[in-house]
Order: C-alpha cells, then structure tokens, then sequence
C-alpha cells in the first residue's frame, strides 16, 4: 500500500444524524489510501449507504471532517461515480442513451462516448438492450445498467452500494472479475457496499465491518490475498478461512443491534 | 372496436347526445326565450350565410392567437427556469406574475392600445397575459418537482445548474410542461377573441372574431354569434389536437401516463 | 287597489340621461298614475335587449338603431316613447384636431364599439376609409393620444375629460350628419298588448317626470340618481343636464322644439332609419315598416 | 436570513425594485400619457377616497370568487375523476370540456342574466366556468400520471376501482391538483370580476370590483381603477396564500417538490 | 405432499412477450400443490419476475393457459400477495400506515389492523420506524416494510420477488427462519425468486431452475429436508451437497445463456 500518498478519504470523529434524528453514523475515523479497495459491511440501517452520500458530498457532516482527494467532498468529486442502491436510470432516455449521458455532460465526443457505451454494456451483458427503455428492463438489467453507467465514467473513486445484490451468482461473479480487471488498467479507488461476505473477501483488501444503532465502525480487517485474484483464490483454503472469520465477526456484532 | 375508431366514436356519440340535449332544450323553452339558443340547424345556416365574415374573423384572430401563444410558451418558459433555480427567486418572481395574472385587461388594453396601437400586436399581448400564467405554473411546478434519487445522481456527476436543469429538469417536467400547454391552447383563442375586442383593430379586413361576436350579440343575431364561438372553439381544437399529438409524441414511450401497448 | 308594479331596465348606471325617469319617481309622479315603478340601474353587462325580449323586464332604455336591429332579427319589442329626439352617441373629437367635418374622418382611426352603425353609415356616405378600433366604456386611449377620435356620449364624456384634465372636445354628432336615431323606451309587444292602461299611464307620468326635470327643480332627481350611484357628482349632473337642456335633445331640435314635443315619435323619421339601415345592409329590405317599430298609441 | 425573514425580504425587494420602476416609467412618460399610469401615491389616495365603494365592491366581489371558485373545486374534482377512470369518458367528454372553456363569456351572459338573473348567481357560474378547466386538466393528469409500479401493487390487492382512485391515485395526483388549484386561486377573483362586468348587477349595493372598474375607467378615475386591480390581486394573494398553506400541509412531508429539513 | 388436491397454480405450454418483443417465456409446464414452496432461480432477465406477474394477473399470459387457485388468474387471488423487487411504497403513507392500508382495504378492523402491524413491524425488526415516512429508510429498510406489508395479509399465495436481495445475512437468516416458521401457521403456497442457492434449499421443497434467451424451466430440483427446518438443517451434510449440486447446475445453465 503507497503509505507515502495523502489519503484519498479521511474521516474524523465524523458524525452524521439526519435532522433531529438519532444518530446514523458516530465518531467515525476511516482513512482511506488511493487505490484502495474498502469493502463496507453491516446490517440493514448501519449507515453505509450513508457513509457513501457522505463522502460524494450529497449530504454534509453533523460534525468532525471529512476530506476527499485532499478537499472538501463537495470540492472534490469531478472525477466520483456513484452506483446507487436503486437503479436510478432517467426513465425518458434508452439504455444506451444513459449510458453516454454522463459522458457527453463532460464533453466526450460522439464516436469516443459510443466505444465506451459499447464496452460496458459488453461488459455487464446487455448490448442486445441497447435500445431498449428502463421500464422494458428486469430488475436485474437495470442495474447492471447503472452499473455500466458507472463504469463508462472511469472515475477515480467509485461507490458502489450493493450493485451486485440483484444479481444472479453467476453474473455476479463475473462482473467481480471483471471490476478486479479493470482495476488494473485504472488503479481507482474503491468504496463496496455489500451483504456477501465473499464478495467482499475476494474483492478488496480491506474490510470495514460496521453495526447499527448508532451505526459506528466496528472493526477494519486487511485481506491479505495479492492481486490479480482469480477462480483459484475464490477456491483456496486461506480465502475460506478469512470469509469464515468475517462472517463470525459479523455475526458477533449484529444479533442485539439489527 | 379500434383505438382509432374509438376516437372518433366517442366524441361523436357525446356530441349527438349534446345536440339531442339542445334540441329538446330549445323545444323546452318557452317561445320568447327561444332566441337565446338557436337550433344547431340554425347556427349550421348562419355558418353558411356568414362564411365570409366568419373566414376573415377567424384567420385574424389566428394571427393572434398563434402570436400570443408561442409568445407565452416562451416567455413562460424561460420564467418557469428562473423560478425553479431558485427558491428565493420564486418568492421573489411569484407574486408578481400573479399580479400581471390578476389584473384586469381592461386596465392594460388602453395602455397597450395608446403605446403599442390597437391591432395584431395588442391582440398578441393580450392572449400571451391570458396564457403565460397556467404554463409558469405548471412547468415550474414540474421543474421543482423532480425525483429526489435523480437530482442526487445529477449532483454526483458535478454539472453545472444549467446542465442539471436541461438534461434532467426540464425532461422530468414534461409531464407538467404539456399539461400547462394543454391548457394554454385551450385559452389562446378565447385570449385572443378577448384581445380583439378590447384592443382589436379593423384595420385592413374588418377586425377578428372578438369584433364579429359584439357585432352579431348587439344586433340579435344569436345564431350568428354561436357560430363564431363554434369557429373559436375549432381554432382551439386545432390548437389543442396539435399539442396532444407533440404530447405523445414526446412522452408516449417512457410516461406512466401512456399505458405500454406492450402488456 | 293596489298600484301595478312596473319595471325599467335601464341601458347605462343611473345619470340625467334617465333624468325623467327619476324625477317622476322622486315626485311621485308615478304613483299618482297609480303604478309602483322600479328602476333596475343598467351598466356594462346588463343585458337589456334579452331582458326585455324575454319579459323579465317590462321596459327598458335604449337606441332606435340598435332596437331596429333586434327587431329585425324577430326580437318583440316596440319603441314607445322618445327618451332623446336625438341619440346623443356622436364622435368625440379632441379640441385642436384638424377633424372639423364629417368629410375630414377619411383615413383616421375611431375607437367606437365594433359594429356601431352610425360609423357604417359615415363611410358610406362620405366615402371614407377609416380604421375601427374596439371602446371599451374608456376614454383613455382618446386621452392618451392627440389624433384619437371616439365614440362617445355627448352629455357624459366631455365631463370625464375635462375632468381628467383634457381640453373640452368638439363633437360631430349624428344629427348633423343626417342620420337621425332616437333614444327611446322600450316594452315587450305582450306586455304593451295586456296592459295598454298602465303603459299610457306610464308615458303620461314620464312626460311630466321629464318636462318637470328641464324646467322645475331637478334636485330631487339628482338625489335620487346621487343616492342610486354614488359616484355621480352634482358637477357631473349638472354638466350632464345642462348638455341636454342646451342642445335640446328632449325637446327636439327642429321647428317644433318645445314641451309638447317630449317623447314624440313620428313614422316619417322611422322610415327615414329604416330606409338608411336597409341602404346601408344592416337590414333586409322589406323586414320591418315603422308600424311595427313603434307605436304612438300610449303617448297623450 | 431565516427562511421567515427570506419570505417576506424578497418579495419586498422585487417590490421596490417595481415600484421604482414604476416612479421611473411614470416620470419618463410625456406630460399627457401621465394619467395612464398614476403614481403609487396617487394609487395609495384613491384607496383612501374610495375605501368605502371599494371595500363593498371587494366583499360583494369576494363572495362571487368563493363561490365559483368552491364550484370549480367540486365539479372539476369529480369530472377529473370521471375522466380518469376510462380513456373512453376521456376522448369522449374531453372536447366538451374544452367547448365550456372556450365559448366566450358573451354567448353564455344574456342566457345568464335572463335565465339565473344577473347578479351573485351568474357571477358565480362565470367565476366556475373561468376556474374550472384548468383544475380539471391538472386533476386528471395527474389522476393518470400514477406511477405504474403503485397501480400493480393495488392490481394485486384487487382493490376496487374507486379505492385504486381515492387510496393510491388521489394522493399521487395531488401535486398536479394543487398546480391547478394555484392557477384557479389566481383565477377566481378575476374571473368573479369578469363575471361582474358581464352579469353583475348594481342593483342593492352597487355591484362588484367589475363594475367599479368599469366606472372608474369610463370617467377616466384611473387612480382609482388601479386601486381597484389592486384590490382584485389583493384577493389572489389571500386565496393564494390558502392554496399554498393547504399544499405545504399535505405535501411537504413527502413530495420531492418540498425539501427535506433533515439534509 | 398432497397430491389428491387440485393443483393451486398449473401452466400448461405458456408462453409470453412484450409487444412484438422476444419471447421472455417459452412453453413453461408447471404444477404447484397448496402449500408447496418453490423457489425460482436463474439469470438475470430469465423471467422470473415475469412469472410471478403471470400468477399474479398483473400480465396476460401470450399462449398456453395458466389456472391459478382453479380460476384465471384475474379471478384468483384475493388472497394473493407479492412482495416486488422494488420497495412499492407509497410515499405520501408512513411505515405503519403503508402496512395497515391493504387490511383497512379489505375492511380488518383497526385494532386487529394494530395488532398484526405491531406483529409484523417486530417481525422485521423496524419497530422504531413505524412513523417514518418511506424516504426516510434506508434501501434494506423499505424491502423490510415491503415484505411486513405482505405478511400481514397472511395470503393463501405468497410471491416473493428477490425479497432479501437488499440484506444482510444475519437479517436474511432470521427472516428466511420467520418466513417458515409462519409457514407453519398459515400453511400457504410460496413462490420465491432468490439468487442465493442455500437460501432456496434451506426455504423451498422444489426449486425452479430456470435458463434466459428464451427464458425456459430448465430443471425441477425437489429438496427432500421435512419442515421444520432449523439452524441444524443448515450446517448438515445433505444440505450443503444439495446446495453444491444445484450451484453446479445452474453454473451448467448460464454461461452461455447470460
Ligand atoms: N414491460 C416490458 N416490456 C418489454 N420487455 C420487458 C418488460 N418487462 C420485462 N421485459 C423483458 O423480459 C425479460 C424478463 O424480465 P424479468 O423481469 O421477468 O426478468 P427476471 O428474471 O426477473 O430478471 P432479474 O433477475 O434481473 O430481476 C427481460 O429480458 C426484460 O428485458
Ligand atoms: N433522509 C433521511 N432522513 C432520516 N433518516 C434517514 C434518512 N436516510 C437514512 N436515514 C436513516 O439512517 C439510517 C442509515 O441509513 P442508510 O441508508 O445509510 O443504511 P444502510 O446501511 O445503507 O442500510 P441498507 O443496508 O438497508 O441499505 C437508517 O436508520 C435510516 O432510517
Ligand atoms: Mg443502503
Ligand atoms: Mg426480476
């Protein structure tokens, strides 16, 4: 890990309540390198989808601070994608249509935005929906479209909130091949929301576990496995292992906080 | 039966119950308050004996009313975007175009007819202050009314207002924008009928429908005078038939309000 | 028994031009004729052809021209007593305008309200060419511009804008150009059918209501029209009925002018109207005579 | 500044900023336009002057503009219902609707006056027949802009069709139908006026707003016929203010038009 | 299994399509006894949802017929209900009123209306939310709501579509264990779309796997486990065979089918 970088996203004593609400997020400290890849796991409620808002500077902190690429989050962020946990597609525009929106919002001519559009949608299987309007697609296929959305932005830190929880085993893993495979060629940052632990395993090296009520960071566990990781680390002993010792945290934490 | 021949069935039915209704109506009515609604035979008649004034009237008023209309869709465009950028702007603006709503025409037309002259311009003016309003509303409320989860994904995606605003905005508003228009089309004759006959001219061809409706109400002619409400209201439904088809067009493929064909 | 109640719509709010009318009121000139008059003030949207048409009122105020008109279309009325010898709708025209003659209004624009015969009726026979423009009961837009020309009603507008500060205007009227209507009460045939006794009394107490008004002490008309709308101003009044003492309109202008005059009607001057209506294509040949116009059966 | 202080600042300053325009255009005017646009000052006068005919003009107008305005509410909800239960009442009733909206006051004040008699009654069917079109265009629209997925779910609860409309289409339509309750707001005091100046009646007190400004125009009181659309705004603005409270109270805890507090 | 009563959903030769669209379901043959709990699993865009709309009457079926409850299904289903795979709540309702709305429809009384919310709030641990409107919640929350909103109805046919897609394991385990243990109660049919395998073998006694382009029944896996299940169940030798094998069938099925 480049110790050396400033942190891309540094929390804290960070503490998030919407409102007059109770507490969402309490006293977080998170420091985050550049091209680190943070897994965020908790019950229902915790806070990560939260904690993703907060660090695209879509709502503010209640208190402590937050830096995000060496600026204020709403500074920072030219270079951010988002997967929401919804789909969120612009239910007027096509498929491909919302794919190369944001790219042409930045200016990318024509022929580059329809390379890319091309691509992703390869990439997340859904080139025959091309034209094909959100309301025509399966739950599955919209998100998979948000995702590809994402993806087309080659963005520098990307937040994904369980983009892959509507989504079969199969093309799950597939597209956490292919997200550690375009990885490599783009070395972004990356914040994942997701409730399987494997996933969570196999794709980063580090992992957050968080619990609810407030929702607080409860412990940071390093996965230690180098990259490229393949179907072979996904088989190995130690990765069974790790997975094993996550979910037992996870569950020690949840029972009397869900 | 056919969509399209629904279309046409309905309506019609409707109308020959409103024609059945009318005509026992005008039987009902007792003889010396017959004049007050002449039989559609009649009016059919006046239609014909008054073509010519009718023709002249109507396309005069046209003008106007086409003026006016475009004239309101883009002004009231171009205000909808400034109130919904800007909640303080919006409680600044509102009370004002309120104003320029409420206030009777009949304070601006001798202003308008001694600074702008009586004729076409005037008549344009008028039907624009008649139309503008139900538009700003409308199309504001539907810019401010924008899903929550997408004016998020916008501001992710760092983009300028104005980016935010074309794109997602004004899309999102469509719905809202084209019922406003709906309604705008429907008041455009009737505005510009009004306009006529407060700040109207007879310049060159003898004035617009709102002239020939005094004209036939001070001299009785009844029949004559629902035969030019008729005109206006096919002006309007021109008007009308015009924005419901760019209406489908533009929303017919992602708006809940158009069902699928595709169950 | 007790008095026959009657009606009168009038065309306008209440101001000397019903100066008759409220002066017999006010005098009890009605009552002693044995009727209960109502007067129903008038104003933009009164409705006082329909009204009449339709026996919702027994009689109202109007204009021969415009009673021809309805008539014509089949509407039931008959003109049965003069209000004005004259109508005094006429052109108002600013003070120092070139517009001196009839002859001079060719190429200029009148605010008048569309249709108003007596315009149709100068472009015919003085061969002009002239651009109407809607009135809408304002004199504004005469004020606010020197060329402006408008219709207007010689005894009430000239008041207005002097008051407003213009200049007095000069006025062309209709009877100088020849076209001579009057203004005139109106009933329904039925009502004249079924009540002929009340009607001549009726006439017979507006006469005195009128001659009492011009020569006697018009006050207590003024109070009762001050009272019926409250703008009017004694100024106002007095102006008002000064204009139609000065130019005789209810007395007459012609040879005959004088008391005995008031409320005359005469079948030559119909058919003069009708004659120049029917010139002019306002009306179809033929569809009315000055017998069924009017009727002088209920004057004295 | 506190959103309080915001609400009242703005619209003030927008207000001066008009106000001197208004001093400005007034001074700027050649001497014998004047008269056409009196001075605030002049305006603030003729207030005091006619306080006593303008107040009984602005009750008498008041309850013309209630009435209606209550009508248009009623009847308007109650066909926009009927016309989104089926595409078929739809494009059958639709042109009807639009014929009522577009025939001029002019054909419709004689049957009035003799047929109602002029006076409250034909001003409130006036004030009705100018409020209405745009409630029921935005009710409906927004009674078939129901968001499909929320149609489903009541599909599934073979609901019956009236509890679909009035537990799920209802409340999602009323966005759009406080849209048009806000035009019809500013409608119904101009359309009351309107309504006076073609079917009023003088007869008791005097007659309404309409008539005032009528009379005030016809003697050229032009000070007073400002005081007079000013009165007639001044109404807007109060049946304004209640539609706008009445929309924050049902809407703000939940539509995306209102922000959320808690950010 | 009862086999002497009539089948509650039978599709015999259906097929379906959007539009002019391609087919989404090819000649489905299907029988399901009341009480049964099936599970469907297959890749994203296979169908599954659009089955459940069939069963549901939300869509016509294209050819073939489809008896629900021995009626059309039109006719069927007051007693159905459907958990969707988005949240569908109304926004304008808080938590406990968007719950209590299909009882008051059907005319329960309000303090039986309380009660089950109370119950089913619990169920779903979002006690404290009951006065919180929708977008207030949290993604797993309002799927939460979604399927309290379902159970309290207590249908004689249960659709769920992906309904623990949005949570985390420890929440999904308990309400994967609620789910049958009401199941013991009210003994209704459940059609359940998951994309986790040992979700659908701990949960079903028949699990549907389906293949997509076009979307087709690939196979019938009967899970042989006797109710009730428990935590025990779950760690046992059979069951994770069971769920190695229906794992190796449905990677057999997708990859070229995606
Ligand atoms: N309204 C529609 N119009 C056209 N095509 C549709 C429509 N709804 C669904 N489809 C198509 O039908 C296919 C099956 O959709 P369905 O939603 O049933 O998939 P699914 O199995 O539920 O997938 P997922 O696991 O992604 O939710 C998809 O390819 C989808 O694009
Ligand atoms: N706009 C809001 N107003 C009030 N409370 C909110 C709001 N958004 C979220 N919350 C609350 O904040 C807490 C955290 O929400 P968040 O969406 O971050 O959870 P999460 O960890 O993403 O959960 P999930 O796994 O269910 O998506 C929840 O209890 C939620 O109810
Ligand atoms: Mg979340
Ligand atoms: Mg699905």
């Amino acid at each position: 890990m480049p110790a050396l970088l400033p942190p891309i996203v540094e929390f804290r004593e960070a503490t998030k309540r919407f409102g007059e609400g109770p507490l969402v997020l309490d006293l977080l400290n998170l420091t985050v390198q550049p091209g680190e890849f943070v897994s965020l796991i908790g019950p229902s409620g915790c806070g990560k989808s939260t904690l993703l808002r907060l660090i695209a500077g879509l709502t503010p902190l209640t208190a402590g601070s937050l830096i995000v690429d060496r600026r204020s989050p709403d500074a920072a962020a030219a270079d951010l994608a988002f997967v929401f946990q919804e789909p969120t597609l612009l239910p007027w525009l096509s498929v491909a249509a919302n794919i190369e929106l944001p790219l042409s919002l930045r200016g990318v001519a024509p022929a580059e935005r329809s390379v890319t559009r091309r691509r992703v949608l390869d990439l997340v299987r859904l080139s025959e929906k091309a034209n094909a309007y959100p309301r025509q697609l399966s739950g599955g296929q919209k998100m998979r479209v948000s995702i590809a959305r994402a993806l087309a932005l080659s963005p520098k830190i990307l937040l994904l909130d369980e983009p892959f929880g509507a989504l079969d085993e199969m093309t799950r893993e597939h597209l956490n091949e292919e997200l550690l495979t375009i990885r490599e060629r783009h070395a972004w940052t990356a914040f994942f929301v997701t409730h399987s632990v494997a996933e969570a395993v196999f794709l980063s090296n580090r992992i957050c576990i968080f619990s609810a009520n407030p929702g607080h960071l409860y412990t940071e566990i390093p996965v230690p496995f180098p990259y490229p990781r393949t179907e072979a680390t996904r088989r190995s002993r130690p990765f069974h292992d790790l997975v094993a010792d996550v979910s037992r945290i996870l569950r020690s934490v949840e029972p009397d906080t869900v | 039966m056919s969509r399209r021949l629904q279309t046409i069935f309905f309506p019609a039915a409707t109308g020959a119950l409103v024609i059945a209704a009318w005509y026992t109506i005008h039987a009902l009515l007792s003889e010396d308050l017959r004049f007050l609604l002449p039989t559609p035979t009649a009016v059919m008649t006046a239609f014909r004996t008054h073509a010519d004034s009718l023709t002249r009237a109507a396309l005069n008023t046209t003008q106007g009313a086409l003026l006016g209309f475009a004239l309101a869709v883009t002004v009231s465009s171009f205000l909808a975007l400034a109130l919904s950028l800007s909640r303080l702007v919006r409680i600044g603006l509102y009370p004002y175009l309120m104003i320029l709503q409420m206030t009777p025409v009949i304070v601006f037309a001798p202003m308008l007819v001694v600074w702008v002259g009586a004729g076409l311009k005037s008549v344009t003016i008028i039907t624009f202050l008649i139309c503008f309003f139900p538009l700003v509303v409308n199309t504001t409320q539907g810019l401010i009314s924008t899903d929550r989860n997408l004016v998020e994904l916008f501001a992710m995606w760092r983009t300028s207002r104005l980016q935010q605003v074309l794109y997602l905005r004004v899309p999102a508003a469509l719905p809202y924008f084209f019922t406003g228009l709906r309604i705008a089309a429907t008041l455009a004759p009737i505005g510009a009928l009004v306009g006529d006959y407060t700040a109207g001219s007879s310049a060159g061809d003898g004035g617009g429908l709102g002239f020939q409706a005094i004209i036939y109400s001070s001299q009785a002619k009844y029949a004559a005078l629902f035969a030019t409400a008729a005109t206006t209201c096919i002006l309007g439904f021109i008007f009308t038939a015009g924005v419901l088809s760019l209406s489908w067009l533009v929303l017919h493929k992602w708006h809940d309000s158009y069902e699928t064909t595709d169950k | 028994t007790a008095p026959a109640k009657i009606s009168v719509q009038l065309d306008w709010v209440p101001e000397p031009e019903h100066g008759g009318l409220y002066q017999a009121l006010a005098r009890g000139f009605f009552r002693e004729e044995g009727l209960d008059v109502t007067l129903l003030p008038g104003g933009p949207g009164a409705q006082v052809m329909p009204s009449v048409a339709t026996g919702k009122v027994d009689i109202a105020q109007a204009d021969s021209t415009a009673t021809l008109l309805q008539q014509a279309e089949g509407l039931p009325f008959v003109q049965f007593v003069a209000v004005f010898q004259d109508d005094p709708s006429g052109i108002l025209v600013h003070a120092d305008s070139p517009v001196r003659t009839f002859a001079d209004l060719n190429g200029q624009t009148i605010i008048a309200r569309p249709g108003w015969p007596f315009l149709k009726f100068l472009v015919e026979k003085y061969h002009l060419k002239i651009n109407e423009v809607p009135q809408n009961f304002s004199v504004a837009a005469f004020l606010g511009n020197k060329q402006a020309l408008q219709q207007g009603y010689f005894i009430a507008e000239p008041h207005h804008i002097t008051q407003a500060g213009g200049k007095p205007p000069r006025f062309l009227s209709t009877w100088d150009a020849g076209f001579r209507a009057y203004a005139v009460l109106i009933t329904n045939k039925r009502f004249a059918r079924e009540r002929p006794a009340e009607l001549r009394a009726f006439t017979r107490a507006y006469l005195r209501g009128w001659q009492d008004y011009l020569e006697g002490d018009p006050t207590p008309a003024h109070t009762a029209l001050k009272k019926a709308h409250a703008p009017n101003t004694d100024a106002f009044l007095a102006f008002s009925r000064q204009a139609i003492i000065a130019e005789k309109l209810v007395t007459g202008r012609d040879v005959r002018s004088g008391p005995k005059n008031i409320g005359r009607l005469e079948a030559a001057r119909y058919a003069e109207q009708i004659a120049q209506l029917e010139a002019l294509g306002l009306l179809a040949k033929g569809k009315l005579n000055p017998a069924t116009a009017f009727t002088a059966e209920f004057l004295p």
